[in-house]
C-alpha cells in the first residue's frame, strides 16, 4: 500500500514519475521555478498597470482583464491536467497520478473561483450587474461546481486508493461531459435571447493589451504547475505519515 | 453528554463525516437552484421575478427527496430496535434526529441564499425576505419530513412514498413561504402563518412519528 | 465483578424474579408459533431457548421486549411496568462511520452511563486498543462484539440475546458464557436464544421452542 | 430466461411489489408540477410559458435525487457480491438494471405527463413536444443517475454526494430538453442533441458504473 | 449424487487441482494480515478457513475471488484465466420481496441453469414446500440456508464460502457438511471460513491463519 511500492519501469518517464524519483528532483526545482514566477508576475503586473492603455469605454477596469482571463484559461487547463492524470490512474495504476490528481483539483477550483469573482467584478462596471447568465459564465459556473464535487468526493473515501479510482471515474466522465457543456450552454443562452448581451471578444484587442496579457497568462501558468509540485510533495509525505501509523494502530 | 445530546451529535457526526460534509450540503441547495434557469430561460427580469418560488423550489424538493435516510439506516442496523429502550422515550429520541436533520438542511440553506440571491439577481431586501421566510419556515418542512420518514420506515417499502404523503401537508408551507418571500402586503401575515405552522408541526411532529415508529417493529 | 457474586442468593431462599409470562400465544405471518407458553425469570438465572431455526425464539424474544403484539397471554412484570431492557437483536446496532468508542459512547449516553466506560467495555469484549477504528473496518466477528459492549456501557437488569455468538469465535462464546456468568452473579437475568453449547457457571434452564 | 432479461424482470418485480415506486413517482410528478403555481403565483400566461421548464426540472431532479437506491440494496444484502459471479459480465448486469430503471422512472413520467399538460394549461402540441422531450432525454438522465448510484455504493453511505457529482454534469439533458420542449425555432436540433447525448451516455455508462462498482468492493 | 462419487480418484493418483495460490500478501485499511501465503485446493477437497475473529479469513476469500487486490503473490488457475466461482458472503443475497422460489430462479437464470432447480434446491437446505413465501418472512437460519440454495442451482467448481453455517441450528450444521460432501463427491473444490466443527466425509484440510 506503501507508494514507494509501483516498480519504477525502464523507460524514462515512468523512472520520474516513480514516487521515490520524483521527491528526489522534484525539490530541487521549486525554488529557481519560485523565482521565475516571481519575476514574470512583477513583470506582468508593470505592464499591467502602468504600461498599457485603460480601455476607452470600459476605463481602468479593463486591468482586470490580466487577472481575469489567466484565471479563466487556467480553470479549464488544470482540468486537462486531471484528465490527463485519471487516465495514469485507471490504465497504467500509477500511484504518482493519484497524487496529482487529488492535488490539482483544490487548485483547480481556486483557479475558477477566481475567474469567477474577476470576472463578476468586472461585470459590475460594465454590465451593470454581478451576474449575467451568459454562456461563458454560466459554463465556468457549472464546471466551478463540478471541481467542488470532486472535492468532496476526495474527502468522502478514506482509503485513497479506491478514492484515485473512483474520483478517476468522474473525471473521466466530466472529461467527456465538458465540451458538452460549454457547448450547450453557449448554445441555450444565445438560443433564448438575441445576442444583445456583449459577449467579450479576444482578437479586437490591441497589442498594448496582448504583451501583458501574455505575460500573465505564463506567470499564472507556471505559478499552477509551481503550487501543483508543492502540494503533492506534501500529499506524498502526508501518505506515507498515515500509512506508518496505519501499521502501529494495527498492532495495538 | 445528556441522551437528547447524543442523539443530535451522533447525527451531526454520522451526516458530515460520511460523503456528504457540509460543503457537500450548501452546494446542493446552490446547484438545485442555479439548475432551474437552465430550464427556464436565462431573461433575468424573469428570474428576479421567480427567484422566490425557485428558492422555495428548490429547498421543498431537497428535504422532501432526502427525507427517506432519515430512519432508515437506523432500520437496517437494530439501532432502532435498540434505541426503544433509551433512558429517554422514543419521542425525544424523534425529536432530536428532526432536530439534527434541521441543522443538515435548514441551516445550509441559509447559507446557500446569500449565493442564490446573486445567482437569480435578487436585491438584498428581496434575498432578506427570502432568508427569514426560510428560517421560519423549513422547520415546518423538517417535521412534516420527519413524519414521513417514520411512516416510509414502519412500511418498509422506501422510495418516493414518503413524499408523496407529505407533499400536500407542506404545500401551505411552499405558499406562505413564497408568498412571505416575495414580499408584497400579504407577506406579514403569511409570515405569522409560517411561524405558527412551524411552532405546531415541530411541537406534533415527534408523537406522530414516534408512533409510526413503534409500529414499525411488527 | 466476582466479587459481586457474594450477593448470590442463600440456597432456600425462593428467588425473587424479574418476570412472569403466562399462557403466551403469538403468530407471525398468519402461522402460529406457539400457545399457552409459560415461563419465569428469576434473579441470578439464565434462559436459554433453542430450536430449530423458525422455530420462534427470536420472535418470542421480540414479544417480551413489547415489539411483536402476542395473540394471548401476559406478561407480568415484578415492579408493575416493565423495566428497561436491554435488546440485542440479530443486527448489532454498530454505525460504520464512528469509531468503536464513539458507538458504545453514544449508547451510554443514550441508555445511561450506569455501566462501564467503552474503554473498559471494548477490553471486555476483547477490542482492547482498537478505539480509535472506524467500526465500519471491523469484521464480522469483531462487529458482533463490540454489539455485545453495548450490554456492558449500561447497566440493565434484565438482557434479551438473539445468538450473541453469531459469527464469535471460540473465545467469544466463552467470552459471552462470562458476560452471561458476570450479570447473573450481580443478580440480573437474561433470556438468550442461541445454537451455540453455552457453557454456564451459574443456573440455567433452557427452553425447546419448536419441537418436531 | 435469459440472465439479463432475469435483471430486468427482477428489478421490475421488485419495485412494484416493494413500495410500488412506479405509482409514487407519477404521483410525485405531478406533484410537483402542481406545487409550482403555488410558488410562482397563478399568472396563467407565465405558468403555460413556463410549462415545459417546469416539467423538466421535476424530472431532473425526480431522476437524479431519487438516484441512491439503484445499487444501495443488491450492496447491502450481498447481491452486488454474488452478481459479481454472473454468467454475463457485470457491464451487462448494470445495463439490465439500468434499463429496469428507465422503465420505472421515465416511462411513468410520460404517463404522467398528460395530467401535467392540464394541470399547467399546455395545448396539445407543447404537450406533444414536452413528452416526446422526455422520451429522448430520460435515458441520458438515467445513465447519469446509474453512474451516481455506482459511485454512491462505493461511498457505502453516499448521501447527496452523488446528486452533486451528477447534477451539474447532467445540464446539458436539462437545456436540450428544456429548449426542445418550449419549441422554439432551435428545438429541432435540440431533439437531434437530446438523442446524441441520450444514445452516448447510455452506450458509455455501463462501462463507467461497472468500473465503480468494482472498486467499490476493495 | 451418491453415482457421482464414482468419479473419486484412485488412492495413489495426485489429483488434480482448482487453484494453486503462492507468496500472498494481503493488507487491509492499511494494515497487513497476511503475507507470503501458500495454498492449494485440489479436486475432490476441501479447504477449511480457521482463526479467531478479525484473522482475515473473509478478506482472503475476498481476495482469491478478486474483490480484494492483494499486495503481492499469485493466483495460478490450471484452465489459465480464472472460471467463474461461486462466492457465499456474510450477507446471503436474499431479496425479502421476492418469493423463495423467485429468489433462486433469479440466481439460476443469472448464473446459469447449469445445477438443480429451484425446488428441488429448496427441498435440499431444508426449506422444502416454503417456495411461495416472502423471503423476508423467513428467520435468520432460514434465510441463510436459502442463501446456501443459491450454490445449487448452478454448478460451479469453486465454491467459496463465509460462515456458512452462521445462525444455522445443528441439523442445518450436518445439512452444510452434506452439502460440502456432496460437492466434492462431484471433483468440486471449495474453501471454507468457519468457526463451527464441520464433520467432513471427503479429503479436507484446515488452514489456521492469525495464529496468536
Ligand atoms: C463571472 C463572470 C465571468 C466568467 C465566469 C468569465 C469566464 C471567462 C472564460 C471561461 C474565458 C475564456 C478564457 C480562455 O479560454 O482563455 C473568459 C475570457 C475573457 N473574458 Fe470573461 N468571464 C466573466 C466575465 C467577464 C466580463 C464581465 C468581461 C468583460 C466585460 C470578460 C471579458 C473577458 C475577456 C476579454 C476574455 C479574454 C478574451 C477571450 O478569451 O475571448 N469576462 N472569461
Ligand atoms: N473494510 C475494511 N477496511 C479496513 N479494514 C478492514 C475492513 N474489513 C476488515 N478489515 C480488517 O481486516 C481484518 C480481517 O478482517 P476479516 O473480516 O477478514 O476477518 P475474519 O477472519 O473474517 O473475522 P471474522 O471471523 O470475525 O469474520 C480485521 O482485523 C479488520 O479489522
Ligand atoms: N417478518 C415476518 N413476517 C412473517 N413471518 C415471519 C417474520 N419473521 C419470521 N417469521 C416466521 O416466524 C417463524 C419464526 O421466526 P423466528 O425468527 O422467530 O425463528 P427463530 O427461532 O429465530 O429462527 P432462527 O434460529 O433461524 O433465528 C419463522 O417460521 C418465520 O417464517
Ligand atoms: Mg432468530
Ligand atoms: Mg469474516
Amino acid at each position: 500500500m506503501s507508494l514507494d511500492a509501483a516498480a519504477p519501469k525502464p523507460n524514462w518517464l515512468s523512472r520520474l514519475a516513480h514516487p521515490g524519483a520524483f521527491m528526489g528532483w522534484s525539490r530541487p526545482v521549486l525554488l529557481p521555478l519560485g523565482l521565475l514566477v516571481g519575476l514574470l508576475f512583477a513583470l506582468g503586473l508593470w505592464f499591467a498597470f502602468f504600461n498599457s492603455p485603460a480601455d476607452y469605454q470600459m476605463g481602468d477596469t479593463v486591468r482586470i482583464m490580466y487577472v481575469h482571463v489567466p484565471n479563466a484559461w487556467l480553470s479549464q487547463f488544470v482540468y486537462g491536467v486531471m484528465a490527463v492524470a485519471s487516465l495514469g490512474t485507471l490504465v497504467w495504476r500509477h500511484p504518482l497520478a493519484d497524487v496529482a490528481a487529488k492535488a490539482a483539483a483544490p487548485l483547480g477550483a481556486g483557479f475558477t473561483a477566481l475567474a469567477l469573482y474577476t470576472g463578476s467584478l468586472w461585470g459590475r462596471p460594465t454590465w451593470g450587474t454581478f451576474w449575467e447568465w451568459d454562456g461563458r459564465m454560466t459554463s465556468t459556473l457549472v464546471l466551478f461546481f463540478i471541481y467542488l464535487g470532486i472535492i468532496a468526493l476526495w474527502r468522502a473515501i478514506d482509503d485513497q486508493l479506491r478514492a484515485a479510482r473512483i474520483v478517476a471515474v468522474v473525471t473521466l466522465v466530466g472529461a467527456l461531459d465538458i465540451p458538452i457543456i460549454k457547448f450547450s450552454v453557449d448554445w441555450w443562452n444565445t438560443l433564448h435571447q438575441p445576442s444583445s448581451i456583449l459577449t467579450p471578444s479576444g482578437p479586437r484587442m490591441p497589442g498594448s493589451l496582448l504583451t501583458p496579457l501574455f505575460i500573465m497568462l505564463v506567470a499564472f501558468t507556471l505559478l499552477f504547475l509551481l503550487l501543483l509540485l508543492v502540494s503533492m510533495r506534501t500529499e506524498i509525505l502526508r501518505r506515507r505519515a498515515d500509512s506508518l501509523s496505519r501499521q502501529a494502530v494495527g498492532s495495538a | 453528554m445528556s441522551a437528547f445530546a447524543a442523539i443530535v451529535a451522533r447525527e451531526l457526526r454520522l451526516a458530515l463525516r460520511g460523503g456528504a460534509d457540509a460543503l457537500t450540503l450548501v452546494l446542493f441547495f446552490v446547484m438545485v437552484a442555479a439548475v432551474v434557469p437552465f430550464a427556464i430561460g436565462p431573461d433575468r427580469a424573469l428570474l428576479q421575478e421567480l427567484a422566490p418560488g425557485i428558492v422555495w423550489i428548490a429547498a421543498f424538493l431537497a428535504l422532501l427527496l432526502g427525507l427517506d435516510r432519515l430512519f432508515r439506516d437506523d432500520d437496517a442496523d437494530g439501532s432502532l430496535l435498540a434505541l426503544r429502550e433509551a433512558a429517554i422515550p422514543l419521542e425525544a429520541v424523534v425529536a432530536g434526529k428532526m432536530l439534527a436533520h434541521w441543522l443538515l438542511t435548514g441551516v445550509p440553506l441559509l447559507v446557500a441564499s446569500p449565493l442564490l440571491a446573486v445567482l437569480l439577481g435578487m436585491d438584498s431586501a428581496a434575498w432578506g425576505r427570502t432568508a427569514l421566510s426560510l428560517l421560519l419556515g423549513t422547520p415546518a418542512l423538517t417535521a412534516f419530513a420527519t413524519i414521513g420518514a417514520a411512516i416510509t420506515v414502519s412500511l418498509r417499502r422506501g422510495g418516493l412514498l414518503a413524499p408523496v404523503l407529505m407533499l400536500p401537508l407542506a404545500v401551505p408551507v411552499l405558499i406562505f413561504g413564497a408568498a412571505m418571500s416575495s414580499g408584497g402586503d400579504g407577506s406579514g401575515g403569511a409570515a405569522l402563518f409560517l411561524a405558527a405552522l412551524s411552532l405546531v408541526s415541530v411541537a406534533f411532529c415527534p408523537f406522530a412519528a414516534a408512533l409510526a415508529l413503534r409500529v414499525s417493529g411488527e | 465483578m466476582a466479587a459481586m457474586s457474594l450477593t448470590a442468593p442463600p440456597p432456600n431462599a425462593l428467588p425473587p424474579q424479574h418476570l412472569e409470562v403466562s399462557g403466551l400465544g403469538l403468530s407471525r405471518g398468519g402461522r402460529t408459533l406457539f400457545e399457552g407458553l409459560d415461563l419465569r425469570l428469576g434473579h441470578w438465572e439464565t434462559l436459554l431457548l433453542s430450536g430449530p431455526n423458525g422455530a420462534g425464539k427470536s420472535s418470542l424474544l421480540l414479544a417480551l421486549a413489547g415489539v411483536l403484539r402476542p395473540d394471548a397471554g401476559t406478561l407480568r412484570w415484578p415492579g408493575g411496568e416493565r423495566p428497561l431492557l436491554h435488546l440485542l437483536g440479530h443486527e448489532s446496532a454498530v454505525k460504520p462511520r464512528l469509531t468503536l468508542a464513539e458507538n458504545l459512547g453514544f449508547w451510554r449516553s443514550v441508555n445511561g452511563p450506569t455501566g462501564m466506560t467503552p474503554g473498559a467495555a471494548l477490553e471486555a469484549v476483547g477490542l482492547g486498543g482498537l478505539d480509535r477504528i472506524e467500526a465500519g473496518h471491523l469484521s464480522a466477528g469483531q462487529t458482533r462484539r463490540l454489539g455485545l459492549g453495548r450490554l456492558l456501557v449500561s447497566r440493565r437488569d434484565i438482557w434479551l440475546l438473539d445468538e450473541p455468538t453469531a459469527s464469535l469465535d471460540a473465545g467469544g462464546v466463552t467470552l459471552v458464557a462470562g458476560l452471561l456468568a458476570a450479570h447473573a452473579a450481580t443478580g440480573g437475568g437474561a433470556i438468550v436464544a442461541t445454537h451455540d453449547e453455552l457453557a454456564l457457571t451459574t443456573p440455567a434452564t433452557t427452553l425447546r421452542l419448536g419441537l418436531p
